[in-house]
């Protein structure tokens, strides 16, 4: 033990927030959407994690249902699940201005959109190995919405 | 002085000090690396010898008649015949430098069996193999039409050798096995296996990439067919590797990969190809780090593979028997036969946020799924947290390790 | 103040210093290295990138959250971000790292060609090609029932382009094409054979490994479709190498090589492989060199690729002229455009024995075939002697190889 | 000039002394020999130089005759030339006897046997990345007489 310097876990307190740890324990929106007209998997090749996302557009592209599964470490369980309460009832081109301001708030400056609850997930910029672990569920509804038949990556952002 | 008693008193080398990189501070902790089968960490010596290397001997290699040319060339296969005493091969001419483990076995796959397996024939691993001895093999089949068998493993992560022995069949046209598993640390039986392979005269391939830095190899006593390990994970440079290739079957292998230094003749109407094991050395190699490799083996030497594999074995005892004493965690990985790595789970924490809080408190350990997929699905695991010894690790780091992983359980609890 | 005007002035970049292994003394004399073609030298601050990168940021790469792989991966994909620039290549996507021009070609070979080519389709290439882009074809060429076309060169070792151009049907498959000959010098007009080719829509592989180091290259501009080259030729590691491949092409390639890292997800009832470029990067990476590479690029960058070819450009001259003004000496390769490289004969002394001699005044220059046989034997030579350039020579070096020819020419009176 | 110390070339002087200088430029024995009775190739990859060596062997196993042809560098040349006017009159074993000791001579310690015209080629010592250039026809040699098919090259040994 002697090695051990004094630990400062501010840090991990800020990344492990309280709504963070329950949405992961308790992921809103999980399981399959049998009515999904667009749907992406997205997997990050470090860890091997894969996520499904499905999203009910209706005729005015309003987003009806968004729902997820998949395997995946709190941060990115946490962001998928807060991504499905956002963008319901949003139309198509809101819930891609949200897709633009989560991911420029997580990798870039800070800015002035309300981001609401996902600033839970700010604690991750002290963290840059994880930060594709929060942006994940993003790039796989964007890449639903363009219903890229690919699989969404965190590699190749 | 008995070196062997020493460490095992100590539970220490006492070689940390000659590892630059291990005295540095991680998130305001010194650092405790114990991502050592991923990739090890270099000692002084190998780094120098690179930069010395740069700074005074470099040239092409095989091609000048002038003194740095010559020095580099013999800098270069001096190396190789380093390889050659480690590996306790019979010729030089059996050790072809690759660019690593991957490399070496692609090029067997292509090279050896790709001209001559049928389809219907079969290539055997085991359910414990690391992704770059399942890959190879399956881009094979597809290519050839053959067929790739998996023997199975039990749930302490051990192969199932009586399994595998009745696998072992004259459809079967190359066993490729690893020595050492990456993600489990099972120790495969290799020599009795092989023993049974040649009984049925089929060739096989040990995928040696995590025996190399933990044991003694001697390719003449496994009577193995081929030998694949890479330089990054026995203390020397990225980029470089080896495989051990028994002369008879290298010389009526076809080369695999054209360029220079692999060549006697090129005319347009035909080439000669050169000698072992030039022929499988296609275009400039990595001349420094195999130079780096050469020094690697200088310094597992100098300590000694018997000293090191004592070292870690008393210490991968008591980082098992410290987990084991961690409530809610699970290790994966139980073989009676083990090497420097433990895999492990810790109460429904995701091992990639477990990483994270280790790493936080400067203790690197790996998490993810290892490139060994199907062994994640076998214990039906999207990954494990995985702790991997080196040579130059102690008791300390395993103390580290510990209170790092109660924390993460406080954070999380 | 004007960089260019400067270089060209005092004919000397003032560079020498930044490289440690030129300061040497090899027997009794100062080094004047001119064997930069086969592998140049390195500045400190490559040599310095790789000592910190080993002492301080080393682990694998792509696969852990522990500080250090984090740094590792920062540290290889932003080399491949700088080479990514330093091509002008529309996307990262783009940029395969590979162990050097030749596993470059080789890809390109077999996971590009192999699959699709049919027999009685050419590959057409030149007489001048390094054996590197000539070997790979000929497997090729054996596996597929492909033929390998080779177009001429004159007397001058100048591409005869107007035979080429009547060689560029619809039954070539892809024209392989060195930018610069390693043997002769000679600067192919790429760009417009490029043009050539997209008009019948044959794609083009550019052999690079000359060209990177001694001139801007700008692949959006030339339009090719594959551009290989090696990071030892331009100050940077061995092992290292680049592939440049269009998008839509490495989209549609099969990988080439399997193992870690080139895979999403391995079951064995199948695999699906990953992105570009990982795709054609099977296992663990070269990642203390492609990071020297990296500051390879930095540096050439620093002092501007134009200044440094005006500065080329100018010692050449001064060589060529030099040299020619020796009695008995006879210069091989004089085309119109030519960069950096100057082979000759000198009376009847064989280039062997010439190297030697030289050697011994500490001037070091290649002898021999320089891989390029089919060059040889068109000038009906067993080989020749050849000085070339970096940016670190300067008048004085090409003084004391006139001088120690000189001597040489003694010896043999 | 000014980074030019001053140069010593006894050491290039006792490489390319008189002696070898006449056989590389008035190589003996030099061309085809139609008689062989055994042949091999000889190949130095460095430098691409090849070299074919005759040898014709009477009922007795006596090397009757001993020719070469080729291209090489003055030192392989001038090894050459005089490996023919050695082992010409030879029985086989003495002539591999040669082959021992020349070989060893120029890659070893010297020894006792006398070498006679071939000490001339002791000069080569001195140049480490030569040697192979002197060995290379004896090699040859020796893979004629045990009529091996493939070449001899000068890497391998
Ligand atoms: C024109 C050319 N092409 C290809 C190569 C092969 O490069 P490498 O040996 O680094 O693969 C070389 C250098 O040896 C070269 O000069
Ligand atoms: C058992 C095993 N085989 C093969 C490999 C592949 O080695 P490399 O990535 O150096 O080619 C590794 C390591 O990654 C390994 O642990």
């Amino acid at each position: 033990m002697s090695k051990l310097a004094e630990l400062n876990t501010d840090d991990l307190k800020d990344l492990y927030r309280e709504l963070i740890l329950d949405h992961a324990r308790n992921p809103r929106n999980f399981g399959p959407l049998r009515s999904a007209t667009h749907r992406a998997r997205g997997a990050n090749p470090l860890c091997g994690d894969t996520l499904e996302l499905y999203l009910e557009l209706d005729a005015d592209e309003v987003v009806r249902a968004a729902r997820f599964e998949g395997t995946g470490c709190a941060i990115s369980l946490a962001s998928a699940s807060l991504l499905t309460e956002t963008v319901a009832g949003l139309p198509r081109h809101l819930a891609l201005q949200w897709f633009e301001q989560v991911t420029a708030s997580l990798t870039g400056g800070r800015s002035e959109f309300d981001l609401g609850k996902l600033m839970a997930l700010q604690g991750v910029r002290e963290f840059p190995a994880r930060v594709k672990c929060a942006t994940l569920p993003w790039h796989t509804m964007r890449s639903a919405f363009q219903q890229q038949a690919t699989t969404a990556t965190t590699t190749t952002e | 002085m008995s070196h062997a008693t020493l460490a095992f008193d100590k539970n220490a080398l006492d070689v940390r000090s000659d590892f630059p990189s291990l005295t540095q501070s991680v998130n305001g902790q010194t650092l405790v690396y114990l991502d050592s089968a991923a990739s090890a960490q270099q000692p002084n010596t190998v780094i120098e010898a690179v930069q010395q290397y740069h700074e005074h001997d470099h040239a092409n290699v095989h091609r000048g008649v002038h003194s740095l040319s010559h020095r580099a060339t013999e800098a270069y296969e001096g190396a190789r015949d380093k390889l050659c005493g480690f590996l306790n091969a019979a010729s030089r001419r059996e050790i072809v430098l690759t660019s690593g483990t991957t490399e070496s076995i692609n090029l067997v796959a292509q090279s050896f069996c790709r001209p001559r397996i049928s389809a219907g024939e079969q290539i055997l691993i085991t359910h414990m193999e690391h992704h770059s001895n399942i890959v190879p093999w399956q881009i094979l089949c597809e290519q050839t039409g053959a067929e790739l068998v998996v023997a199975p493993i039990d749930n302490r992560g051990q192969l199932d050798t009586d399994a595998l022995r009745e696998l072992l069949t004259e459809k079967v046209f190359l066993l490729a096995i690893g020595h050492v598993s990456n993600a489990l640390g099972s120790v495969n039986p290799v020599r009795e296996i092989i023993s049974w392979a040649k009984d049925l005269d089929i060739p096989v391939l040990v995928d040696g990439a995590q025996a190399v830095p933990h044991m003694a190899v001697d390719v003449k006593d496994l009577d193995c067919d081929f030998y694949a390990f890479s330089g990054h994970k026995m203390l020397g440079p990225t980029g470089t590797g080896v495989l051990y290739g028994r002369e008879a079957l290298l010389e009526d292998m076809p080369p695999w990969q054209g360029g220079g230094d692999m060549i006697l003749e090129v005319r347009f109407d035909g080439t000669v190809y050169n000698d072992l094991p030039y022929k499988f050395e296609a275009g400039t190699p990595n001349i420094s780090g195999v130079v780096g490799l050469g020094s690697a083996v200088d310094y597992l030497q100098a300590i000694g593979l018997t000293r090191i594999a004592q070292h870690e074995q008393a210490l991968l005892e008591y980082m098992t028997g410290q987990l084991a004493g961690i409530d809610g965690l699970r290790l994966i990985g139980t073989a009676r036969e083990k090497a420097s790595v433990q895999s492990f789970l810790v109460d429904d924490i995701h091992p990639h946020d477990l990483g994270t809080i280790l790493d936080h408190q400067g203790v690197a350990i790996r998490t993810g799924h290892h490139c060994a997929m199907p062994v994640m699905d076998f214990f039906n695991v999207p990954g494990t947290a995985r702790a991997s010894l080196a040579l130059y690790n102690d008791r300390d780091d395993i103390d580290r390790l510990v209170a790092a992983i109660r924390k993460a359980q406080e954070i999380f609890a």
